[in-house]
C-alpha cells in the first residue's frame, strides 16, 4: 500500500479512468476505440488501483469469481447476437435499418453519430466488459500470485 | 468394401482373417497331437539356472533399460550425437527454427 | 529520398524482429525470452500497419471525415487483433515463468530444464 | 434439415466456443450438470460435422460467408475479391473435422472420471472446448489471416491444457516450452500472411491463389510458413517441443494436443496444394516435404527405443508416424505436376498419407490414454518401474495391445492399410526411400514390445498388487478408439472411398477450391 496522497489521487483518477474506457468502448463503432481499446483503458485502472492500495485490499471487493461471470457473460452476448443473425448468416448485421442502432450515418463531416452500426455497437460493449473484466482478472490473478498465495477456482 | 486395391497388390483384410483363423486351428490341432507327459507343478517346470539359484520372483524382471541392452551398446556412438541436439533448452528449439526456415527459403528462392 | 522514407517503417521492423530474434535465441534467461517474443511481435504488427499506408490518403472514419481517398482499414484491423493474441499469449508466458521459478528456484532456460533427451 | 446444412459450417465452430465460454457459468450448478451439458454440445457439434460431410461429399465445396446476405454469396454483385471472411469446407477440411471431433468425443468421455475430484475443472472443460474450436476453424477457414488466429486459439488452450498440472514442474515446462514455439512459428505464419497481403491485397486463400504471380517474395512467404507449420507438426528437426509436452499433458487432452499438430499438417497441406500448388516447381517443397518425413521417421523412432519414460517413448513415436505422412503425401506433391506419375502413384501416397492421418490419431490417442491410464493407477511413468500389470489391468493391456500393433502395421489393424499403400506407392518413387520406411516400422514393433513386455508382462510386482481397472469413462473412452481402429483396419477400402479418396481430391483439384470462390471472376 502507498501513501495516502497516492491512494487519493487514484482514488479520484479512477472515475476519469472509467468514464474515458466507457467512452471509448461507446463510441467504438464511428470512431477510433472499441472494446478491446476501452476494456484495456479500464483494466489499466484496475492496476493502478492494485499498486496504490495493494493486492490485499482490492482482492476484498473484486473477487476473480466475479470477474470470471462477467468476462464469460460479454462473450456469450457477444456469441449470442452473432447466432441471433443465423436466420440469415452468422454475424449477419440484422439490426440494420431498426429503431434500434439502425441509422446509417450520412458521409461527410459532421459530429460523431453513436446511435448507429446495428449490432456492432452492442457488440463492442459485450466485448467492453469481457476485455475489462477479463484483463482485471489477469492482473489481479498474477499480482496474488506474485505475492505468494495460491490461486482457488 | 472391405478390399483396397492398389492396382498394384491388393489388400484384403477378411480373407486375411479368414487365412488366420484356418492357420490358427491347423496350428492348435498340431500342437494337440504333441507330448502328453508335461505335467504343470513338478520339477519339470522348475527353471534350471546352471546350477545358479535362482532369484526370487519379484527379481526375475528384466526391466525396462536392460531390454535391447546389446542393440544400444552397439549404436553408443550413434545415441550419442543424437542426445546432443536434444538439449531440452527452449532457446535451441528456436535456433533450429530459425535455421531450417532460412534453408527452406533458400532452397524455395533458388529453386524458382 | 522518398523512396526510403517509405520504406523506413519496413526497415524499423525487419530490424525489430532481427533483434527479437536473437534475444529468444541467445539470451538463457526466460523473462528477456518473453521480451524477445514481445519484440518480435511488435516488429511484425509494424510491419502490418505499415502496409496500410497509402500517401495522401486519410483514416477510414466516416464521421467528419476530409476530402480525400480513404484507405482500407484491414491492415489496421489485422494490426488490432494480432495485439490482442499477444497481450493473452504473453500474459500466459509470464504466468508460467512465475511457475516454473516457484518450483525450480531459477529462471535460467538451462538450470530450470527438467525434460530433456 | 437445410438450413442446418447451410450453416453448419459457423454452427460447428460456435457452439463449442458458447460452450467454452458458458462452462464456467454452468459448472456451479455442479460437475454433473457440466458434464452432461459438455458432452451433449459435442453431440450435436458430431451430429453438425455429419450432415456436413454428407453434404460436402454429395454436392461439393460448401462456401459459408459470415454475415452476408446469403451464405453462399462469397463475391457480391461487381467485386473482384472477396471482402467477408469465410469458411470453405471442402473434402480435406471435412475429414479434419472428422477426425478431430471423434478424438475430442473420446478425450472428453475419458476425461469424465480421470479429473474426478481436481480441482479447476470447469477451465479444464472450457479449455478443452476451446482447443476443439481453434482446431475446427483451423480446417474450416478459408482465409489466411483467420488460420493465424484459430492457429493461435488452439495453441493457447493447448498451452492451458499441457500446463493444467502446474503442481507439477514438468507440466509446466512443457507448457511453457509448447507457448514459445507456438508463438514464434504463429508470428512467422502473420509475418508471411504480411507479405502476401502486401502483394495482392487480399487475404482470402481462393483469391490468393487466383492473382498469386509466384515471385520471390511469394516464395520466401511459402518458406515461412513451411516453416512454421513443420515446428507445429514436429517434424524433425524441430520436433523437440513435442515429447516435453506430449509427455507432460494430462491424458485427456494428449490426444487433442496430438490432433492440434495434425490440424497443423493440414495447413501446410492446404498451403502448399492449394495455395501454391502445381503452378510453382514443387518438386522444391515436395523434396522439403519427404526429407522432413523421412528425417522424422526414422530420427523419431530411434530416439523412441531409448526412452524409459513410457510417454515420451509415445510421443517419439507419434514424431516418427508423422513422418510417414509427410513422406505420402510429399512424394504425391513432388510429381503433382507429371499427370502420368500422378496417376500412376502420386495419388496412391497422398491417399496413404491422409489415411495415416486418421489411423494414426486413433491409435496414438489410444496409446497415450493407455499410459495415462497407468499413470492414474500407479502414479509414475517411469517403465522401469513397472511390472505385471496385465493382471490387473486387462482391459487396459488389452488396449495398449491393440494400438502396438496397430502403431507398428501388423494386419489386420488399420495401421497396416496405410502403410502398405505408402509403401508401395513410395517404391515406384523412389525405393530406398519405402525401404527406410519398412525398417522403420521393424524398430516401432520393437520399442511397443519392449514397454509390454517391462510393463504389462513379468511376475507380480508387491508394490502394484493392489492396483485396480481404471474407472468405467475411460475405459469407454479408450474403447471408442479401439472399436475405430478394428472397424478401419477391416474395411479400408470403404473409409478410403469414402473419406480419403474425396479429401485427396480436394488437394489435387487447386482449381475447384479457387473456383468456389472466384468462379465469376476471369
Amino acid at each position: 500500500m502507498l501513501s495516502k496522497i497516492v491512494r487519493t489521487v487514484a482514488n479520484q483518477l479512477m472515475l476519469f479512468i472509467l468514464i474515458f474506457g466507457l467512452y471509448l468502448i461507446m463510441h467504438g463503432h464511428d470512431s477510433p476505440g472499441g472494446g478491446f481499446q476501452g476494456g484495456a483503458v479500464v483494466a489499466s485502472g484496475v492496476v493502478m488501483l492494485l499498486v496504490a492500495f495493494g493486492s490485499g485490499g482490492i482482492i476484498k471487493w473484486l473477487r476473480l469469481r466475479r470477474l470470471t461471470a462477467v468476462a464469460c457473460c460479454g462473450a456469450l452476448i457477444f456469441l449470442g447476437l452473432a447466432l441471433a443473425g443465423t436466420g440469415t448468416t452468422f454475424f449477419h448485421n440484422f439490426l440494420l435499418g431498426t429503431p434500434v442502432f439502425g441509422d446509417i450515418p450520412p458521409p461527410g463531416p459532421g459530429p460523431s453519430h453513436v446511435w448507429s452500426g446495428g449490432i456492432i455497437p452492442l457488440m463492442e460493449i459485450a466485448i467492453g466488459f469481457t476485455v475489462m473484466a477479463g484483463l482485471s482478472a489477469v492482473v489481479l490473478a498474477m499480482a496474488r500470485f506474485s505475492s505468494g498465495e495460491e490461486i482457488e477456482e | 468394401m472391405s478390399v483396397l486395391d492398389y492396382g498394384y497388390a491388393v489388400w484384403a483384410p477378411i480373407v486375411w482373417i479368414v487365412a488366420l483363423i484356418v492357420i490358427g486351428a491347423i496350428v492348435l490341432i498340431w500342437r494337440s497331437r504333441g507330448r502328453k507327459d508335461y505335467k504343470k507343478g513338478t520339477t519339470q517346470s522348475d527353471i534350471f539356472l546352471s546350477g545358479i539359484k535362482v532369484p526370487a520372483e519379484e527379481q526375475r524382471h528384466v526391466k525396462a533399460d536392460n531390454i535391447y541392452w546389446g542393440f544400444f551398446e552397439a549404436l553408443k556412438g550413434f545415441y550419442n550425437v543424437m542426445m546432443k541436439p536434444h538439449t531440452g533448452i527452449v532457446n535451441d528449439y528456436i535456433l533450429w527454427f530459425v535455421a531450417v526456415v532460412a534453408i527452406t527459403v533458400l532452397i524455395l528462392v533458388l529453386a524458382q | 529520398m522518398e523512396q526510403i522514407s517509405v520504406n523506413f517503417p519496413f526497415l524499423a521492423a525487419v530490424l525489430l524482429v532481427g533483434i527479437a530474434l536473437y534475444i529468444i535465441v541467445f539470451r538463457r534467461n526466460l523473462i528477456k525470452l518473453v521480451m524477445g517474443i514481445a519484440i518480435l511481435s511488435s516488429g511484425i504488427n509494424l510491419f502490418l500497419v505499415s502496409l496500410g499506408y497509402r500517401t495522401g490518403g486519410v483514416a477510414p472514419i466516416y464521421t467528419d471525415v476530409p476530402e480525400g481517398p480513404m484507405v482500407l482499414p484491414v491492415p489496421q484491423a489485422l494490426t488490432l487483433t494480432s495485439i490482442v493474441i499477444s497481450v493473452a499469449v504473453l500474459a500466459l508466458m509470464l504466468t508460467l515463468v512465475v511457475h516454473i521459478y516457484r518450483h525450480t528456484g531459477d529462471i535460467d532456460a538451462k538450470k530450470s530444464r527438467i525434460l530433456k533427451g | 434439415m437445410h438450413y442446418l446444412v447451410t450453416h453448419s459450417p459457423a454452427l460447428i465452430v460456435a457452439l463449442p466456443l458458447l460452450a467454452a465460454f458458458a462452462t464456467p457459468l454452468i459448472s456451479r450448478a455442479g460437475p454433473r450438470v457440466r458434464n452432461i451439458f459438455n458432452l451433449v454440445v459435442l453431440g450435436m457439434t458430431a451430429f453438425l460435422v455429419a450432415i456436413l460431410a454428407v453434404d460436402v461429399h454429395a454436392v461439393g465445396i460448401r462456401v459459408y460467408t459470415f454475415g452476408a446476405t446469403l451464405p453462399e454469396m462469397a463475391l457480391p454483385g461487381g467485386y473482384t475479391v472477396p471482402v467477408r471472411i469465410m469458411f470453405e469446407v471442402d473434402g480435406m477440411s471435412i475429414f479434419m473435422g472428422i477426425v478431430i471431433t471423434t478424438v475430442a468425443l473420446a478425450a472428453f468421455t475419458y476425461s469424465l472420471q480421470f479429473l474426478k475430484g481436481q480441482s479447476g475443472q470447469p477451465r479444464f472443460y472450457s479449455l478443452m472446448m476451446l482447443l476443439y474450436v481453434g482446431m475446427m476453424g483451423l480446417a474450416f477457414t478459408g482465409d489466411m489471416f483467420n488460420m493465424f488466429v484459430f492457429l493461435e486459439i488452439a495453441s493457447i488452450a493447448g498451452t492451458g491444457l499441457a500446463a493444467y498440472r502446474t503442481r507439477m514442474a514438468d507440466a509446466v515446462e512443457g507448457g511453457f516450452k509448447y507457448i514459445v514455439i507456438s508463438a514464434v512459428s504463429a508470428l512467422m505464419v502473420l509475418f508471411a500472411i504480411g507479405v502476401l497481403y502486401a502483394q495482392y491485397n487480399v487475404l482470402s486463400i481462393a483469391a490468393l491463389a487466383h492473382y498469386m504471380d509466384y515471385t520471390m517474395l511469394d516464395m520466401m512467404a511459402l518458406g515461412l510458413l513451411a516453416g512454421a507449420f513443420v515446428m507445429k507438426l514436429a517434424g524433425v528437426p524441430l520436433h523437440m517441443w513435442a515429447p516435453d509436452t506430449y509427455t507432460v499433458a494430462p491424458a485427456g487432452t494428449t490426444p487433442m494436443i496430438l490432433a492440434a499438430s495434425y490440424t497443423s499438417m493440414y495447413a501446410l497441406y492446404r498451403v502448399t496444394f492449394t495455395l501454391y500448388g502445381a503452378h510453382i516447381d514443387t518438386r522444391a517443397i515436395g523434396w522439403v516435404v519427404i526429407i522432413v518425413g523421412v528425417l522424422s521417421m526414422f530420427i523419431g523412432v530411434m530416439m523412441a527405443v531409448h526412452q524409459t519414460d513410457i510417454k515420451r517413448m509415445m510421443a517419439y513415436h507419434a514424431i516418427s508416424q508423422g513422418g510417414y505422412m509427410l513422406l505420402g503425401v510429399g512424394v504425391g506433391l513432388a510429381v503433382i505436376a507429371d499427370p502420368v506419375a500422378l496417376a500412376n502413384y502420386g495419388r496412391d501416397a497422398i491417399n496413404g498419407g491422409i489415411f495415416h492421418i486418421i489411423n494414426h490419431v486413433f491409435y496414438k490417442a489410444m496409446l497415450f490414454m493407455t499410459a495415462e491410464a497407468i499413470f492414474f493407477r500407479i502414479g509414475t511413468r517411469d517403465t522401469n518401474k513397472m511390472g505385471g500389470l496385465a493382471r490387473n489391468m486387462k482391459w487396459t493391456t488389452a488396449f495398449y495391445a491393440i494400438g502396438a500393433l496397430a502403431i507398428s502395421g501388423i494386419p489386420p489393424f488399420n495401421g497396416f492399410a496405410s502403410k502398405l499403400l505408402i509403401y508401395q506407392a513410395v517404391l515406384r518413387f523412389n525405393p530406398v526411400l519405402s525401404a527406410i520406411a519398412m525398417f522403420v516400422s521393424l524398430v516401432t514393433l520393437a520399442s511397443f514390445a519392449k514397454v509390454f513386455y517391462s510393463a504389462f508382462t513379468g511376475p507380480e510386482m508387491p508394490a502394484y498388487r493392489e492396483v485396480k481397472e481404471v474407472p468405467r469413462s475411460m475405459i469407454i473412452g479408450m474403447g471408442i478408439l479401439a472399436a475405430c481402429i478394428i472397424f478401419f483396419g477391416i474395411f479400408p477400402g470403404l473409409v478410403v472411398d469414402t473419406i480419403v479418396a474425396p479429401a485427396t481430391e480436394a488437394l489435387i483439384n487447386q482449381a475447384a477450391y479457387i473456383n468456389a470462390v472466384m468462379g465469376a471472376v476471369p
